[in-house]
């Protein structure tokens, strides 16, 4: 029930190569200009909201992309926080990134002070708010524990991935009284944020709101993209469903789409139509 | 043998046991307030933590992957890796800090290659899993010779809301066109059904950490205190 | 000719050439590189990326033969091993970062440098303990009691109780976390918080107490009931609580994880294959 | 008024009272000598029937990837796993992908394997740790000595009695995953065709793997310290579990009690305002 090669089941490299053209094509397409929706995600009102707070009361901010190691999630989570920098430096709002991983924290600092410079406001950067606190999982969380308590910020922000030490996070954030939002990919970790946080993105939610803020061609065509594989998984369960009703599950039809080994069977039954034909 | 000689730090396993009932009570103070006692013991953790790491990393893996086949088997090719990988630590350099990322390139492009595979192996049995659930009491699925409907009746429930379930919460995670009119119904059901899974996850976890918590106090209270726990 | 005998001294001396020509090769390049201009920086860590990737594509998707192998099989051991050495030297950047901070916050005398010290001593000790450790085990040093007890001292009765109470302190925060969000205010909320208390109460013996002690339920399933599921006998089976836990996490929570999995598949490999061909921005 | 400052109060509760609770009441179940016994869950029975169909001899790969954080729940399960591997005088070898891992798995298995009489070398082995999860797995499935190489002691792991006949991953009959992190996945992705996956997370991971164990990825699973409980009742041995069950149970209710008294708290509060 795995499969060391496509050749195990070729249904796999269909699949793949189907989702990765609809991908593909739909970045194409956003390059050459075409403009994709995206819908608006509910918690980016959250965001502004708190962000307006956190202004009006002129304590500092906080950033977090936990323990994110660097990658595509680390550069999206910067997104975001780099649409809030650009928004609280209006109005010169003190703001701290705390980082888990020596790349991430190295590529923070450029996108923070990118932030302060497309606002307007370059000499509001300082290169000390965007610190690295540890690697170590619980050493990072005591790190941020004691920050958010000293520091007594008035909104965080978390996204990313996030582990065990959510729950400190939030739980701090809460003891201080800031405004949390929180957005990460490891659903482990939702429930807590649901619990302890002002407003959660939950999972794709994440990819889809540095989308919309970004409006980077590359994220939406394939934000398009992963909405054409969903429908593909959907319309193969379907097919699925109504040949396992009617003819059982050890149909070659079934076996075909996804089980390893499967192809076997349908091997046998082209042969002998072949041999049967001929 | 008085009680307070087995209980004070006087031989090397005391001494041990009180290290660990310090450390332990230095991590609880931060439940009341954040504090110094904490703090110190907070960086002797990471101190401790980092150190740690060397031992299985130098040993397990440099000395087993590089050294060895290099010094001991004479397989010179091996030679190259750990002079490119040293690359990486050009990291915090702002002029050469750009030849770390060859190598993180190549950790990344090695991961997106591998990728494959996981999909294949980790989604495709489930999809199949999924689409072989029969929605039907049909005779091709179940075993009727003795008129048996009812009895599979639970089986073919039990896969509708699974399928029912499993659409709903897939069209929640879509983004590219609004969510309106039924479609928007069906969404919001799936956020509720999404709703029950983290639920579960927060019921499962709440065993976990107390767990972990019942784990300590059974340590203060067995080896440090010396009362007997266990059997029941 | 890939081999060279290591048996004599001579043959080691050679190797550690080879190493140390390697060494300045890579350093020497370093320069060299640099007289590209950003775009031509890009396209070399594209091109890097690309073949890493292309070797694990490559021997996933083409065709094998009756052994499962096909012509780049052969390769995959080797780039594992590589990958082993590059994760490693990768996580033994995370401890430099750190020991780099802290080296600095006792030099430039920062605020609080005290415990800087205190996180260098650590990790000096722990490091000098744990190397040590390794080596013995493969016989390459020797066992002492001072490395038994100090290592023990350092790892069984420090780092353990540590990192272990650390992770606990999660008991007392989800306690009040929820005790403060589980009120009936939304049907989201008032959903999560019916589940995790029936998944509580169902996985735990309190449940098997209450169900089969108390309200006195069938504990296990006849083929007769199994025969009949509407019998009053199989209802009162299935209405225990930790049969209702377990079909929550079996009936309504598989699909809700599956339908999370089957997401996070896709945008994994929509992922893979914009980073495999270098297409998002801000990472190369 | 006097009524509505109660609810009000008990809304308003300070934390480190709710953390005092939870902190006595752990130690008074603890203390308490009362017994509670539970019933096998359908996963812990999947996973117990697994391992019974092993023969004498067989080959087993533990995967234990838990540090000192998650010990209260790996810890039991780790050691009802391996005095069940001995019952069955099956073979077994320990790999870590996590460096701390290494240490507490090679210490605590020793510890067990002595007391079960299992000799290091003929009857088991450590791999030591690898750093790179799908890499390990991968090399393994291709060429285990030579992705190996050594054990945790430095012999090549050829010359090991125990690994005799070993080639490949795909010699081995099962693979145990003890874990608090997702390595699982990696073991689903990458094992060999008809290696059989067995699942021991901690709680946290559990609910998310009910989809692995629908489609049959993952053969069985002991859920946390009461998966352990539940096993160690099914092999009629009582560990540490057993009094760790208890805590758990009486702690569950404990929250639950609060999470319905914060609702009345709430329900009443606002009554009185809005009266």
């Amino acid at each position: 029930m795995s499969y060391q090669h496509a050749a195990d089941n070729w249904f796999s490299a269909i699949i793949i190569a189907l989702i990765a053209l609809a991908v593909l094509l739909n970045i194409a397409r956003a390059k050459a200009g075409a403009q994709l929706y995206i819908r608006r995600i509910p918690g980016l009102d959250a965001i502004d909201e708190a962000i307006g707070r956190s202004t009006e009361m002129g304590r500092p901010v906080t950033m977090i992309p936990g323990l994110t190691d660097f990658g595509v999630v680390a550069v999206q989570a910067l997104t975001i926080f780099k649409y809030i920098t650009k928004q609280i430096a209006k109005f010169a709002t003190p703001m701290r990134l705390l980082t888990a991983n020596a790349t991430v924290y190295a590529v923070a600092q450029e996108a923070i002070q990118d932030a302060y410079n497309e606002a307007g406001r370059p000499d509001l950067y300082d290169p000390d708010d965007v610190r690295f606190l540890s690697d170590r999982q619980f050493a990072f969380a005591s790190g941020v524990a004691g920050l958010l308590q000293r520091e007594r910020v008035a909104a965080s922000f978390m996204f990313g991935e996030f582990f065990a030490e959510s729950l400190i996070f939030a739980e701090t954030g809460n003891i201080v009284g800031a405004i949390q939002i929180a957005g990460t990919i490891s659903f482990t970790q939702v429930p807590f944020f649901v619990a302890a946080c002002d407003y959660t993105i939950i999972g794709d939610e994440f990819y889809a709101t540095s989308a919309y803020l970004s409006r980077e061609p590359v994220l939406l065509g394939s934000l398009v993209g992963q909405d054409i594989a969903k429908l593909l998984f959907v319309l193969t369960i379907i097919v699925g469903l109504i040949t396992t009703t009617l003819q059982g599950k050890d149909h070659w039809l079934v076996k075909l789409l996804g089980m390893p080994g499967g192809w076997e069977a349908f091997w046998k039954v082209i042969s002998k139509v072949i041999s049967g034909g001929s | 043998m008085e009680w307070w000689q087995n209980f004070l730090p006087l031989s090397y396993e005391r001494i041990g046991v009180w290290a660990s009932v310090i450390c332990t009570v230095a991590i609880y103070s931060i439940l009341y307030r954040e504090n110094p006692f904490y703090r110190l013991f907070e960086h002797l953790f990471i101190g401790l933590g980092a150190g740690y790491s060397l031992g299985p990393v130098l040993t397990d893996a440099l000395y087993r992957y590089w050294y060895a086949p290099l010094w001991q088997d004479g397989y010179w090719l091996w030679a190259p890796v750990v002079p490119f990988g040293l690359y990486l630590y050009f990291i915090y350099s702002e002029r050469y800090g750009w030849v770390s990322r060859l190598v993180i390139g190549l950790l990344i492009g090695a991961n997106a290659g591998l990728f494959f595979q996981e999909f294949a192996s980790r989604q495709l049995p489930q999809l199949n899993s999924t689409l072989s659930k029969p929605l039907w009491i049909t005779s091709a699925n179940f075993d009727l010779t003795n008129g048996q409907v009812l009895q599979w009746l639970p089986t073919v429930i039990n896969n509708w809301i699974f399928i029912i379930f499993l659409v709903a919460v897939m069209t929640y995670f879509t983004f590219s066109f609004e969510h309106r009119g039924p479609v928007k119904r069906v969404a919001t059901a799936g956020r509720w059904f999404l709703m029950i899974g983290l639920g579960a996850m927060f019921g499962n976890t709440v065993m976990a950490r107390m767990a972990l918590l019942i784990g300590r106090i059974h340590y203060l209270l067995s080896d440090w205190l010396g009362i007997p726990i266990g059997g029941g | 000719m890939w081999q060279i005998e290591t048996g004599t001294t001579a043959g080691k001396i050679y190797v550690t050439l080879i190493v140390l020509a390697f060494l300045v090769l890579f350093m020497g390049l370093i320069p060299v590189m640099q007289v590209l201009p950003p775009r031509g920086r890009r396209a070399l860590i594209a091109l890097v990326t690309f073949f890493a990737g292309l070797v694990f594509a490559a021997e996933f998707f083409w065709p094998v033969n009756k052994q499962g192998e096909n012509w780049l099989t052969p390769a995959i051991g080797p780039a594992q091993n590589t990958l082993q050495i590059i994760a490693a030297m990768a996580l033994a950047l995370g401890t430099y970062g750190l020991i780099r901070l802290h080296l600095r916050n006792i030099v430039q005398q920062r605020s609080q440098w005290g415990y800087s010290v205190v996180l260098i001593v650590a990790f000096v000790t722990m490091g000098f303990f744990s190397v040590w450790n390794t080596l013995a085990e493969k016989g390459v040093l020797s066992k002492t009691v001072v490395l038994q007890r100090g290592f023990g001292l350092l790892f069984d009765n420090m780092l353990v109780p540590l990192e272990s109470t650390m992770f606990s302190l999660i008991a007392f925060y989800i306690f009040s976390a929820a005790y403060r969000a589980f009120r009936i205010r939304s049907i989201e909320a008032s959903i999560l918080m019916f589940t995790a208390m029936m998944v509580m109460i169902g996985i735990v013996s309190l449940g098997n107490i209450i169900s089969y002690q108390w309200l006195g339920l069938p504990v296990e399933q006849t083929a007769e009931m199994e025969k009949n599921p509407f019998s009053l006998r199989n209802i009162g089976y299935n209405l225990a609580l930790p049969r209702i836990a377990y079909w929550i996490l079996q009936a309504l929570n598989a699909p809700v994880q599956r339908a999370i999995e089957f997401g996070v598949g896709i945008a994994g490999l929509a992922m893979a294959i914009r980073l495999w061909l270098s297409l998002e921005r801000g990472i190369t | 008024m006097e009524k509505q400052t109660i609810w009000h109060r008990l809304l308003m509760i300070d934390r480190r009272i709710l953390y005092l609770i939870l902190f006595v009441n752990i130690i008074i179940f603890l203390l308490l000598p009362v017994k509670v016994s539970t019933v096998t869950s359908p996963p812990v029975r999947r996973f117990y029937d697994t391992i019974e169909q092993l023969k004498p001899g067989d080959m087993v790969m533990v995967s234990s990837n838990w540090s000192a954080g998650t010990i209260g729940e790996n810890r039991p399960q780790l050691e009802a796993v391996i005095r069940h591997l001995m019952r069955k005088k099956v073979r077994f070898t320990v790999i870590s992908f996590e460096p701390q891992a290494r240490d507490i798995s090679f210490r605590f298995v020793s510890r067990v394997t002595e007391e079960g009489g299992y000799q290091y070398g003929k009857d088991w082995a450590h791999f030591g740790f690898l750093p790179a999860l799908v890499g390990g797995i991968k090399g393994m499935v291709k060429d285990l000595p030579a992705t190996i190489k050594q054990d945790i002691k430095g012999t090549p792991i050829a010359q090991l009695p125990v690994m005799q006949g070993v080639k490949t991953l795909a010699d081995y009959k099962m693979v145990i995953d003890v874990t608090p992190a997702g390595t699982v996945a990696a073991w689903i992705a990458y094992r060999p065709k008809d290696l059989i996956v067995l699942f021991c997370p901690t709680s946290v991971m559990a609910a998310e793997a009910y989809t692995f164990l629908d489609s049959g990825q993952v053969a069985g699973m002991l859920t946390g310290a009461i998966g352990a409980q539940e096993y160690e009742q099914l092999l009629q041995r009582e560990g540490l579990g057993t009094p760790f069950a208890k805590a758990i149970s009486f702690s569950h209710a404990l929250i639950i009690l609060f999470i319905i008294l914060g609702n009345v708290a709430l329900f009443m509060s606002r009554r009185a305002q809005g009266g």
